[in-house]
């Protein structure tokens, strides 16, 4: 049997499958479907210091092999987490990341602050790419500037593994992600949701009451994995993939690109158990081809 | 909440965009306990434009036949997939999903209004409420004749009035503008059905200080509690109508205000 | 019957349907399955100064709801263009627009002049936007100093009506769309493909032999139909919309965020009068909603 | 060139992985000329995975019954769905595409070497060769027995010869290794199948002084010359493979270079 650990900075992962923010709850929501104890991690719903209410109805509209969603960060804040939520799902047995949003950089901190105390949260995602906030978000994540300086005032209060997590709605990528390793980030995930929008033409309304939202699911891999691969070749931490993979073999694929682990975002949506089949998957393509080890494969394309 | 194929048992079309489909789990295993109000979340396989389930309500669980009955309108590329499965071929089911109406106590006059393909989980309320020995009254809305759809399943559980747009048959308009609604005093009101008539139903019972409960049907991506997208706005804030609802008392809600 | 004709700076077209540059040929490709005189105009296949050979094969890959293709702008150069094929095709009963693509300045300018001479020829859109060239080519698109540049110089030379075909490969599309204007572009065109990859999993192989390539088709919809409704409010000049335009539903979402007319690409491969049935579809579209002229639903989404 | 609906007339399967499909015109209007190597593109419809249409060879054309057969390998699942269409489902074709085999004037020896579903073309190009009068024979190679397809057919219109990877039928080996290509001298060399075979076939025809032409499969978006994805490096520089292919004379190629 292959090994599948992995790690990002410090944080060791029993296997590279995790599972992405905003869509998959707080685990708890898929208790039914899986063994939440065999991911590599579970990153739990975007979580800001103030709770929110998030955007207005409707905020789904599918598209082609793929969604808009405009959620806006709904949640109950840190407090509420760390009071309420973190008790009931520290002992699960992977890790629960929390991915932190904000509007300011001392919400960011403020929040990060807070999860830095929780003995059980050995990491957290730094979203700086969430594209349904009206101030702030996603802007931070497409300017070098903001997105170092973020990472830097977080980094002061977070000792953990600091994950960084990406907007693709940028010119280039491995800018962001250069500065955000210099600034001390451990790891990258991306990407986020790409910025789209949805018009019915018999009504002419926009389908998301924010008139624009984030774009997942299948349609955005091969821009998704071609980020994975630039940043690859760019910086030295490890990096997070995900955008679109819904099988073991859309897995292989970013983790070929570059990416020591890997998060499955909307596709929990349609097959709660994907996360958990996909790492069946990779097991078997190891065992397959002979690879000792999942890391022997993080960014070895063929370019023959 | 689990996640399983069913093989179709039947496919009965009820008129010119709805169906009827009997389903059972592959392999026969027994069904969990259902609750009426809850819905599936059905993969649509096939099809290039459709990425997500697409939600439906149990319109009748039948125990002894170890079948679910699925009231499918084709409104789109999904549920057209779903009518246009036959007999013999699997679907893959994620069920049960959602809370249900509550079933009252006490004895009393309940009226279960439907309109449209709106009509379907009621007739398991219906069921359920019969078999608790309460009488359970129907109103059921159409266009015309042919849009009300199983009468005679209707009939079997209780009074059934209806209205059509047309007159084609009961009273001639909307729900609301059906004469029972005068003349009898209801204890408590079950309603689906377009946003539209829920509302003038919700101000009806309002106004009239009737207890009612509406079933949503919000566009939903997820069905459980994971995605936050089928959110409904109420007295407590945004709540998942997948999970808090589908059935929402009238009182939580924000329509009327 | 609604009136169908609309404007491109001084240009007008017989209705808003054309076909995207790449994706046509030079039209004649087409002749057995529809008839070219319908439409609004058709947008020849990317040319350049120099004959070009274009990259090796593999150089198309199929994704979810679309494919990746590296072209590379393999055409025959400017001077076959004008002697052999212009001749051919000028005397179509609809516009032909040359794609004007270049590595260097000074090619862009030189093509450009080429085609000035031509009679028949009312207008060229200029490719800065291709992704598939290793020199120049989308460096032009996706930064404003040298998207003004470009379009500044070939302005000079060019005095019928300019096109600027811009990328979806940047941060913020609007800046590049008003240095355009500013400039003096007659209309952009939007959006180019996105720059994506594929692997094959089991060969562990790029599928494209660039390694990266353009992804097109529905899947990337939802993105362009932002970036046009965002470059709608940012600039005056008439937009051209694409990107994954397969059936009229999709050219009437386009038009609501604020396409004047709209090109059809990828999907010409699958259905080879899709560009008419489109056509036909519009009308019947404005028909049913009695809206005198496609003009009026430039824009016009319903915000309430 | 024109895209139209064809109904299927029979689907038989053929062995674990190929199916032979007969289609005809939906309306039964009568075929247009068509000449062996050309091609057809299938549109796969019901399908989330496939967005482009699929390149297949015209197998054989039978005039009488106004059918094309069709020769179907399922690698993935554009392939798989072509292959589980059913008598009396239809698909939508665009066709006749590319160019085709050259057919000889003169009399000669003439070798028709296929691989796997790569014999798919030289079928019809056999028939096409005895209609003239000339004697095509037949070189087909497959992993074994059962992957040498459409036997009973080809042997109706020349002798055949076969080489199996298993030994299980003909010659044990590949096709180059057959005595046949030692013992005879042929004139024309036809051939299509795995480009690894194909090359072999090329040098084997290159050393002898063999005219040979091969019938590439290269992958294509559109069919028709408008993309340029399915180029080929020429002597003349890259060429569309779906227009001035699929078939090269085996001199234009650089495949031996
Ligand atoms: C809890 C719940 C129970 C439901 N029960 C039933 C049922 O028993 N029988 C039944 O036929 N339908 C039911 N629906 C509605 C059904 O889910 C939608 O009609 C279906 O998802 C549409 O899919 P489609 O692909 O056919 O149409 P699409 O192509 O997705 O949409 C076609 C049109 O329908 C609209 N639409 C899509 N989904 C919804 C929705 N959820 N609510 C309102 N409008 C929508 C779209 O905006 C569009 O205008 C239920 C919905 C929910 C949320
Ligand atoms: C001119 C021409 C004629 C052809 N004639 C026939 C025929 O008569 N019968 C037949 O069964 N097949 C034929 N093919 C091959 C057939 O087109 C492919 O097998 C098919 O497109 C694969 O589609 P898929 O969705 O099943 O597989 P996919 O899921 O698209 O691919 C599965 C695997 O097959 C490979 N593949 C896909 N397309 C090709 C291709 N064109 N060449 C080589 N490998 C490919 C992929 O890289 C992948 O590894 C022909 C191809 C061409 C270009
Ligand atoms: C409904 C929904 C909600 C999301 N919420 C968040 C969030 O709160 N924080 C975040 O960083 N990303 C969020 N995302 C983005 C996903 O984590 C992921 O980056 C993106 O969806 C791409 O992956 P996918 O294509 O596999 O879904 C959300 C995505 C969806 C679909
Ligand atoms: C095979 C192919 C070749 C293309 N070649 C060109 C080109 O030469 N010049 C250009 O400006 N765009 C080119 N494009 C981009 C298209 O014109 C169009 O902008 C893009 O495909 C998005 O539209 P679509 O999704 O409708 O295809 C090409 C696209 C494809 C698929
Ligand atoms: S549909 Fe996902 S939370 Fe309700
Ligand atoms: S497949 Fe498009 S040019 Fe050959």
């Amino acid at each position: 049997m292959a090994g599948l650990k992995v790690n990002i900075g410090e944080l060791e992962l029993k296997n590279p499958v995790m599972t992405a923010s905003g869509t998959f709850g707080y685990g708890t929501e898929y208790a039914d479907f899986i063994d939440l104890g065999r991911l590599g991690g579970i990153f739990v719903k975007g979580t800001t210091l103030e709770p929110r209410q998030g955007n207005d109805y409707p905020r789904m509209a599918e598209t082609s092999s793929g969604m808009l969603n405009s959620v806006g960060l709904q949640n109950k804040g840190v407090d509420y987490f760390v009071d309420h939520l973190y008790p009931k799902i520290k002992d699960y047995d992977t890790h629960m990341i929390v991915n932190v949003s904000g509007s300011t950089i001392e919400d960011y901190v403020a929040c990060a602050e807070k999860l830095a105390d929780l003995d059980k949260m050995p990491a957290i995602e730094l979203n700086i790419s969430c594209p349904n906030v009206k101030e702030g978000g996603m802007a931070f994540g497409t300017s070098c500037q903001s997105a170092a300086e973020v990472t830097r005032e977080v980094r002061k209060v977070f000792p953990k593994t600091l994950i960084v997590k990406l907007s693709p709605n940028v010119t280039d990528i491995t800018e962001i992600a250069r500065v955000v390793e210099d600034e001390g980030a451990d790891a990258v995930s991306l990407v986020n949701t790409f910025l789209g929008m949805a018009i019915d033409v018999e009504s002419r309304r926009p389908k998301l009451s924010t008139i624009t939202g984030g774009l997942s699911g299948p349609c955005i891999k091969p821009i998704a994995v071609r980020m994975v691969w630039q940043v690859y070749h760019a910086v030295r931490i490890p990096i997070i993939g995900m955008g679109g993979i819904c099988n073991w073999q859309d897995a292989i694929e970013f983790i070929l690109a570059g990416s020591t682990a890997i998060q499955v975002g909307t596709y929990n949506f349609v097959d709660p158990a994907s996360s958990v089949k996909i790492l069946e998957g990779i097991e078997a393509y190891l065992d397959r081809h002979h690879i000792a080890s999942v890391n022997e494969l993080v960014g070895q394309i063929n370019y023959l | 909440m689990k996640v399983c194929d069913f093989t179709i048992r039947s496919n009965t079309r009820l008129n010119d965009r709805n169906h009827l489909l009997k389903i059972s789990p592959v392999g026969n295993e027994p069904l969990p306990e259902m609750y009426p109000g809850q819905f599936v979340q059905i993969r649509v396989d096939n099809s290039p434009l459709v990425f997500l389930r697409r939600p439906i309500s149990i319109n009748f669980v039948d125990y002894q036949q170890n079948e679910v009955w699925l009231l499918i309108q084709r409104v789109g590329e999904g549920t057209t997939k779903i009518s246009a499965l036959s007999a013999g071929e699997n679907m893959n089911l994620m069920f049960p999903l959602g809370n249900s109406f509550t079933l009252p106590d006490n004895k009393g006059n309940f009226l279960l209004i439907g309109g449209g393909v709106g009509t379907a989980p009621l007739l398991f309320l219906g069921k359920k409420m019969k078999e608790k020995g309460l009488k359970p009254e129907f109103l059921l809305g159409g266009r015309s004749e042919k849009d009300i759809l199983q009468r005679v399943d209707f009939e079997r559980l209780g009074t059934l009035y209806c209205t059509t747009e047309d007159g084609s048959l009961g009273e001639k308009g909307f729900v609301t503008q059906h004469p029972i609604l005068q003349e009898k005093k209801y204890d408590f009101i079950y309603t689906c059905g377009p946003k539209p008539m829920m509302v003038a139903v919700a101000r009806y019972a309002q106004q009239n200080g009737i207890s009612c409960e509406a079933s949503l049907e919000n566009l939903m991506a997820c069905g459980f509690g994971a995605c936050l997208c089928c959110i409904e706005k109420t007295i407590r804030g945004n709540v998942c109508a997948c999970t808090e609802g589908p059935v929402f008392n009238i009182k939580e809600l924000t329509w009327l205000d």
